[in-house]
């Protein structure tokens, strides 16, 4: 049993509701994305090309992340899923520079102070509905233990200075829900479950259609599988990029 | 004496070091927490042995001589 | 002149004088080091959002950076002076032994120095000090910069640095002072018999042994901090670990030249750190540079002959984009430290000015080498179509960084004010004659 | 307990002091131990509520989940089939809407003048609302139309709206003229439904996408996530697309072909298209003649020639058609082979059949002619009417459920693409393309309703009444718009110069329901002027718009999902669906959903009970007029309650508890039945409308016109054909050589999503979509600031704005786009995302269309530089 995830790109229409669906769940701080959808462009006019791409965090069966982590905070589970435990987590960053996919965000900031602060959050009009939660849509399941490791892994703003990622939404799928992104993905083109089972939708996927996986010659075996299109190359160029600052 | 208690110290040092190094990395083992060492602290006796093993060189410079006491 | 209040003066090498040029520098290092703990107080409040560092991909940042610049900057120095104060043992090189304790003390504290300069850049810094010894796991190749560099290595220099000082320790706790308490203590009833003598040249030859290869392993360690990656262009090389060693040597004799300078001016030694010493630190630089040199154009050549698409972008970066001053600023100051080492190697006259200026002209180029192996393979060596990236440090990073150089002056400053910078001289250096 | 686990955390952290600090510092400030023994001492109560989306237009199902009543996530309902347990982005951030601390708390009383940014007090509802109450009565009792009502859209049904509307009998103004309203009349002119252009994307094999936003924005009627779900369905099948549009980024990578089209041409497009049709033989002979009105006899005067029938009140005119089988005039319907060609003799007269002149109009709309005008080369306008035609299948059958139906796997995407200066009869041309092979009504070809149910506007549109001045301040039935769609801009141009429009009675009091002219319309000068005007305006929005803040006397905070809404349809377009929106918690703050606010309105103003009252007035709107739900007219009703009685009268048992179910909440009905999809399958077929190809009572409108004597710019696009001219636009100087089109992002919905910061995080703020080719001859590099300078070739007027450059090959070199999210102030999220491009667009004479619609295309120069 390993998790993976199908992106089927003839169907995605880089509409990004997966990457809002995994911030209200994860609480992840502003200007975090653990899923990303580039939107890029190839070739030129009238030859052009745009492609969608979702980027969740690629839970590499030999993720090189697990490997240099100092500290064994990234560790790999048996399930496949890649997870980064908030307790142990030293802030090192080592994890980001070896991931060749950019999909780790670090906690610069306090929690308390990603969370949108234009909205002051904090208004006391709002306390008696929120009971002070920051945000307001805080999810309670992110402060609990996870897996039988029982670590701190599950969603994001835990702390000032760890690492941070995408975590396959393992609070979700221990209770038998899909990740979030999967969940909304207005066309299905997002598909979970377990990789090494031909009977799953991921398993079917895998044995009926060409799939390829992002820069598969890293030797990283990702876990996220893409369909249709091909992988972009040194010449995509990205357009309509978010506001990913802190 | 001091060629005993310095080679002792060196051996300790390096035992130490094997230790710390091997319960380091647990590798072999396929557990959900296989990134963790073996007991806590292993690290730390790895370290432990480095410096007892350079230590040496202290206890063998600075052993008092028996033979002025 | 010989007062009772300046009986401390009698100690050689200006050892306890406080006059006024000396409380200047501690003043104004200690300032520094203020300005560096406030700012790093700002980073452990507020959270790292006060330094440069961005995250690397869709943030457009460099994860790592002027710390860790600084870091492998710091350990690089380090490895020049244990090296040369290793070979002086192991080869028996007694025309150098007046700098053998300044590059010892230079590796010291220069591992000093990387080990905060890492610490600093951690989310969790104390946290880290305790993970590190709770689950730190040789899979990571931090693990070698972790054990070995910091505690292996900076212990056994200081072993290594402690044990060769116990003579002059000896000497100088016969002489009543302020500091007398703190050279019997070191000294821990060292007698200068020949049975001790004997024991010192056979531990300090082992140690310098054990030493050796445990260097060449802690610095190569370094290199596969970032040699390992693959997936990042510019860092995955087999070069990468041994070019680190090379212009670790670089930057270390260039330190030490720099210092031995200070030191001969400071001591006013000028008759023991002669130019003889001058002229083995500046042909052991010429050779070191040479070797970096000679990978360097290896780099160059694999850059521009047969880059892989996807390094296209970092290398147009380096050697024509946003970083080409840094490295051609870097690469012209090697080339020039080397014009001027050869040129004096060919006319067999080595000025300490010139040396010293190749000194700083070769830690500058480091400085600048270890930044660009940093920091451009994080915002130009993305694999996936984002897009190009920048990082600037902040003045809370510059301040830490100034503070962790202060710090480094005023330990090297206050140690020699407490310590012979070189060994006592048998005969003109007694000092029990003005008992 | 869990939130307050949080909240002890949050503060916590920021009031300990240096040596706490510091120890969080050093150990990380973890959360873990506070919140493991809270967790332990209580755990927290989840639930979920179903409910409705409340941001885009087609209102997705969702699940609200809950945390001891505090809503945590939004997700989508899977029993709702329109969106199947999916959302959108908008979907998902909403939540931070929800809880806004910007939203309007209290019923606020402005303080200051109008015109400038507003102060306020805080009142209660019940000052509020006799305020407003007050100034209603006071003009109601003089005359009930000179109270303006206007609403921004209304999510879900209307009833409540409707209700109050016609309890006041005041004056209704919509958003429709600035979206999608020229469509909704070209097609209910041309079939007769309310809607504009889909194809049967269950077997549709080959679509053109025109001007769909596939990505990014609805097409007809849903709001996005249901088409592209068909879509990607249909491209499973192995459907292809053919996408014309100035920008690729709209289609992605979902367009097979792209035909990068020139702004504004597409009416060439269409006519070429026609004419290729006919030169190729592509042509549905049995359906032009059976359902159209192609075999019209057309007499000298461009009107059909008719006979009629019956006298005095119930004369009826029946068009003649030339039958070939007798060789003689024939009533519609009784002749055997009505010639779709030639040239008769009728009465003395020259007649020829609508056909033979629309096949005449088209003959010199060449692909030649059109690839000068589009942009376009005419191989591949060549190259699209033969795979339209050819893919159409003309005379295959296919059996849908048990019903035979023409099969035309062929079919057109529009929508807002209708919004151009010849929107409307662009809109008459692009339908009568998939006419002439027959596709319209049939298996895979092109729909346009979910059902074949005949819109009012049908019939009323057979006769176009212009009347005699004064005119009403809407211009209905003037010289000036004969086919209205209620434009607040042309509302806003009367206010200004009622003289110039004969009109004698301006409105005097506004309620403004969550609609903000002043910075979702084009031109914000005109309404400036114009709603200053008004003695009294009344705001209901949850929200501070830019027109509340200038002009509001009274803004009244209504609540945002958090209330009773509905009914609102569920269908996907193939399975029938009703859903209510459930308050998934109370309202916040002093808010209150709609509906009770127009209840205590009413009562105040005094017309809630009573027959034609209020009450009386929604019972008609949800039909339980005369069923055993009906409201009591003299009870003040729970909102719940009346939710409860139509769900009764839907014959749902459980009635309104149905809906708040999770498990449930969407009612569905079933599959929509072939007889009701397929325009050839219904009874009678296509709802009885005769497809309107030619338009003869167009061309008495414009007869009507002149005679009244409205000058050229009104009259001259009432053609009964679809005719190309040159556009107003592209008189303006040479140095104006862009085309500035404004765009819909994914992101964002109208203006008001754009304050939400999770979305303003995906889409941070306005910008300039330009040709990198053209950006580098003007010396513009990606992100430089921009100006750009509007021209208005009619009055020479020039307007300007200051955005960013952002540079892509997915666009034409000689066009420029914006999104028109952006430009409000009001909220701290607003501020500095840059401008709308409506700030630059024009209305009036060559901008405003001829059914009073706007046009969202203007001619620009754009310089580097500028202060943003």
């Amino acid at each position: 049993m390993k998790y993976g995830m199908v992106v089927d790109l003839d169907r995605c229409q880089g509409c990004r509701a997966c990457m809002e669906a995994c911030k209200v769940e994860n609480n992840t701080a502003q200007g975090h994305f653990w899923m990303y959808v580039f939107r890029y462009e190839e070739g030129s006019f009238p030859e052009t090309q745009i492609n969608f791409l979702p980027r969740p965090c690629q839970h590499c069966d030999n993720a090189p992340c697990v490997k240099v982590c100092p500290v064994g905070a990234r560790f790999s589970r048996e399930d496949g899923v890649v997870l980064t435990d908030a307790d142990r987590c030293i802030g090192c960053r080592y994890c980001e520079l070896a991931c060749p996919y950019g999909v780790n965000y670090f906690n610069w900031r306090k929690p308390e102070k990603g969370q949108y602060e234009i909205v002051d959050w904090s208004d006391p009009d709002l306390e008696p509905v929120t009971g002070g939660a920051i945000p307001p849509y805080r999810n309670p399941d992110l402060d609990g233990l996870h897996g039988e490791e029982q670590r701190r892994t599950g969603g994001g703003s835990q702390a000032k200075g760890v690492m941070e990622k995408c975590t396959f939404c393992v609070q979700r799928i221990e209770k038998g829900l899909q990740p979030a992104c999967v969940t909304t993905c207005p066309t299905d083109a997002l598909v979970f479950g377990d990789k090494t089972d031909a009977s799953t939708p991921v398993g079917r996927y895998l044995a009926e259609k060409r799939t390829w996986r992002l820069l598969e010659e890293a030797g990283t075996e990702p876990s996220v599988f893409y369909v249709g299109s091909r992988p972009p190359t040194h010449r995509s160029k990205e357009i309509e990029r978010p506001k990913a600052s802190v | 004496m001091r060629r005993f208690w310095t080679a002792a110290c060196l051996v300790v040092g390096v035992v130490l070091m094997v230790v710390g190094y091997t319960a380091s990395a647990p590798w072999g083992t396929e557990s959900v927490a296989h990134s963790d060492p073996r007991f806590v602290f292993a690290p730390a006796v790895f370290v432990l042995g480095v410096v007892i093993a350079f230590s040496s060189a202290l206890v063998y410079e600075l052993l008092p001589e028996k033979r002025r006491h | 002149m010989a007062t009772q209040t300046e009986r401390h003066s009698t100690l050689p090498q200006r050892v306890g004088q406080m006059n006024g040029a000396w409380r200047l520098f501690v003043i104004g290092a200690l300032a520094v080091l203020g300005f560096g703990i406030y700012s790093f107080w700002q980073e452990a409040t507020q959270g790292m959002v006060v330094t440069g560092m961005r995250d690397v991909g869709t943030m457009g940042g460099a994860t790592w950076g002027l710390y860790i610049t600084m870091v492998v900057y710091f350990i690089g120095v380090s490895f020049a002076g244990i090296t040369v104060a290793a070979l002086i043992r192991i080869f028996n090189l007694d025309h150098l032994k007046p700098i053998a304790r300044t590059a010892e003390l230079l590796t010291v504290v220069s591992l000093i120095l990387g080990g905060l300069a890492i610490i600093v850049d951690l989310g969790n810094p104390m946290r880290g000090v305790v993970n590190l010894f709770k689950y730190a796991r040789p899979q990571s190749p931090f693990f070698g910069t972790f054990s070995l560099v910091v505690a292996g290595y900076l212990f056994s220099s200081l072993v290594y640095l402690y044990l060769g000082g116990r003579r002059d320790a000896a000497r100088l706790a016969k002489s009543p002072s302020r500091l007398q308490w703190f050279h019997r203590l070191w000294a821990a009833g060292y007698a200068d018999t020949p049975e001790e003598r004997d024991r010192h040249d056979r531990a300090s030859f082992w140690l310098a042994i054990a030493i050796v290869p445990l260097l060449v392993v802690a610095h190569s360690t370094l290199g596969f901090v970032f040699g390992l990656q693959v997936g990042r262009p510019g860092w995955y090389g087999t070069l990468q670990a041994p070019a680190f060693v090379a212009l670790a040597g670089v930057s270390g004799i260039g330190h030490i030249l720099i210092l031995a300078a200070i030191v001969r001016k400071v001591t006013a030694t000028p008759h023991r750190i002669g130019e003889a010493i001058f002229a083995w630190l500046g042909k052991f630089l010429l050779g070191m540079l040479l070797v970096y040199l000679y990978f360097m154009v290896v780099e160059l050549l694999t850059l521009v002959y047969a880059t892989p698409e996807t390094e296209k972008r970092l290398s147009d970066a380096l050697l024509t984009g946003e970083f080409a001053w840094i490295y051609w600023g870097s690469v012209a100051a090697l080339v020039i430290s080397a014009v001027v080492l050869i040129w004096q190697a060919v006319v067999r006259r080595w000025s300490v000015t010139w040396l010293v200026a190749v000194g700083v002209l070769a830690n500058l180029a480091a400085i600048g080498k270890r930044y660009l192996i940093v920091v451009p393979s994080q915002t130009h060596g993305t694999l996936l179509p984002y897009d190009t990236g920048s990082y600037s440090p902040s003045v809370v990073e510059f301040g830490v960084i100034a503070g962790l150089f202060a710090l480094g002056a005023l330990l090297i400053g206050l140690f020699f004010k407490a310590f012979p910078a070189l060994p006592i001289e048998d005969e003109s250096e007694e000092v029990i004659a003005n008992a | 307990m869990q939130e307050i686990t949080r909240r002890t955390f949050v503060k916590g952290t920021a009031a300990v002091g240096g040596a706490a600090a510091a120890g969080k510092f050093l150990f990380a400030s973890s959360p873990s131990l506070a919140q493991a023994e809270a967790a332990a001492l209580a755990s927290p109560i989840e639930d979920f509520i179903a409910t409705t989306c409340w941001v885009g237009k087609q209102d997705c199902g969702m699940i609200a989940r809950r945390i001891d009543g505090r809503v945590v996530m939004f997700e989508g309902n899977p029993t709702n089939p329109r969106n199947v347990g999916t959302l959108c982005p908008k979907g998902h951030a909403q939540i931070q809407a929800l809880y806004d601390p910007n939203r309007v708390k209290w019923p606020l009383i402005r303080t200051n003048e109008k015109g400038v940014t507003g102060e306020w007090r805080r009142a209660s509802w019940d000052e509020a609302l006799d305020l407003v109450a007050a100034s209603v009565k006071e003009v109601r009792d003089r005359d009930p139309k000179l109270v303006l009502w206007q609403k921004g859209r209304s999510k879900a049904k209307g009833f409540y709206d409707e209700a109050f509307v016609k309890a006041i009998g005041s004056s209704k103004l919509g958003h429709g003229a600035y979206c999608s309203d020229a469509g909704y009349r070209g097609v209910e002119y041309t079939i007769g439904t309310h809607a504009v252009l889909h194809p049967d994307f269950k077997y549709c094999n080959y679509m053109l996408s025109w001007g769909w936003n596939i990505t990014n924005a609805g097409g007809n009627k849903f709001c996005w996530l249901t088409w592209p779900r068909h879509m990607v369905a249909a491209r499973d099948r192995g459907m292809k697309i053919a996408h014309l549009d100035p920008r690729l980024r709209s289609a992605g990578p979902f367009a097979d072909t792209w035909l990068p089209i020139r702004p504004g041409t597409d009416l060439a497009m269409a006519l070429a298209l026609c004419q290729q049709l006919i030169a190729q033989g592509y042509l549905d002979r049995p359906y032009l003649t059976t359902y159209t009105n192609s075999p019209y006899l057309v007499k000298p005067d461009g009107m059909f020639a008719k006979v009629t029938e019956g006298a005095g009140e119930e004369a009826t005119e029946i068009p003649l058609v030339w039958d070939e089988a007798t060789g003689r005039a024939m009533k519609f319907g009784e002749a055997e082979s009505p010639a779709l060609e030639g040239t008769f003799e009728l009465d003395g007269e020259v007649v020829k059949p609508a056909f033979q002149l629309f096949m005449d109009h088209v003959a010199d709309y060449t692909p030649e002619w059109a690839a000068g005008i589009t942009g376009l080369t005419a191989a591949q306008i060549r190259t699209v009417a033969h795979d339209f035609g050819d893919n159409a299948r003309i005379g295959a059958t296919m059996i849908v459920d048990g019903v035979e139906v023409p099969y035309r796997p062929v079919g057109i995407m529009a929508y807002h693409m209708s919004q151009q200066e010849l929107g409307f009869q662009t809109i008459r041309a692009m339908t009568i393309v998939p006419m002439l092979v027959g596709a319209v009504g049939a298996a895979g070809g092109q729909l346009s309703d979910f059902t074949w149910k005949i819109y009012k506007n049908y019939d009323k549109f057979e006769h176009l009444k212009v009347e005699d001045p004064p005119y009403d301040f809407m211009l209905n039935k003037s010289k000036f718009y004969p086919m209205n769609t209620g434009s607040p801009s042309v509302v806003a141009q009367v206010m200004m110069d009622p003289d110039r429009y004969e009109v004698e009675k301006l409105p005097e009091v506004a309620i403004l329901h969550m609609v903000n002219p002043l910075n979702s319309f084009p031109s914000r000068k005109e309404f400036l002027e114009s709603y200053g005007k008004f003695k009294h305006v009344a705001v209901i929005s949850p929200w501070m718009s830019e027109t509340a803040d200038y002009f509001a006397d009274v803004v009244l905070p209504a609540a945002t999902i958090e209330k009773y809404e509905g009914p609102i349809s569920a269908t996907d377009a193939y399975v029938d669906a009703v859903t209510l929106r459930i308050p998934p918690m109370e309202p916040l703050f002093e808010s209150r959903g709609e509906i009770d606010i127009y209840l205590d309105l009413c009562e105040r103003i005094g017309v809630l009970y009573g027959e034609d009252g209020y009450l009386s007035n929604v019972n008609d709107q949800l039909k339980l007029t005369d069923t055993a739900f009906a409201l009591d007219l003299e009870a003040m009703p729970e909102v719940r309650d009346i939710f409860d009685r139509w769900a009764h009268a839907q014959g749902i048992d459980e009635g309104v508890a149905f809906f708040e179910d999770p498990a449930k909440g969407v009612y569905v009905k079933g599959p929509v039945s072939p007889t009701k999809i397929y325009g050839y399958a219904t009874d009678p077929p296509f709802g009885g409308a005769v497809h309107r190809l030619y338009g003869d009572s167009l061309l008495d409108a414009q007869r009507q016109m002149k005679e009244k004597g409205a000058e050229e710019i009104y009259w001259r696009d009432y053609t009964a054909l679809p005719e190309w001219r040159s556009l107003t636009m592209d008189s303006s100087p040479s140095e104006y050589e862009f085309y500035l089109i404004s765009y819909h992002q994914i992101e964002h919905k109208q203006s008001r999503t754009s304050f939400i910061p999770l979305l303003a995080e995906l889409s941070p703020g306005s910008k300039l979509d330009m040709n990198p080719q053209s950006a580098a001859r003007l010396g513009i590099a990606d992100g430089d600031t921009v100006t750009v300078e509007s021209h208005n070739a009619v009055t020479g007027e020039t307007r300007s704005l200051v955005t960013r450059a952002a540079l892509g090959e997915g666009i034409r070199p000689d066009t420029v786009a914006m999104p028109h999210h952006f430009g409000g102030w009001t909220h701290p999220q607003n501020k500095d995302q840059g401008a709308s491009a409506n700030k630059v667009m024009f209305l009036g004479e060559g901008y405003t269309t001829n059914t009073a619609d706007q046009s969202f295309h203007v001619k620009v120069k754009v310089t580097k530089g500028g202060e943003l």
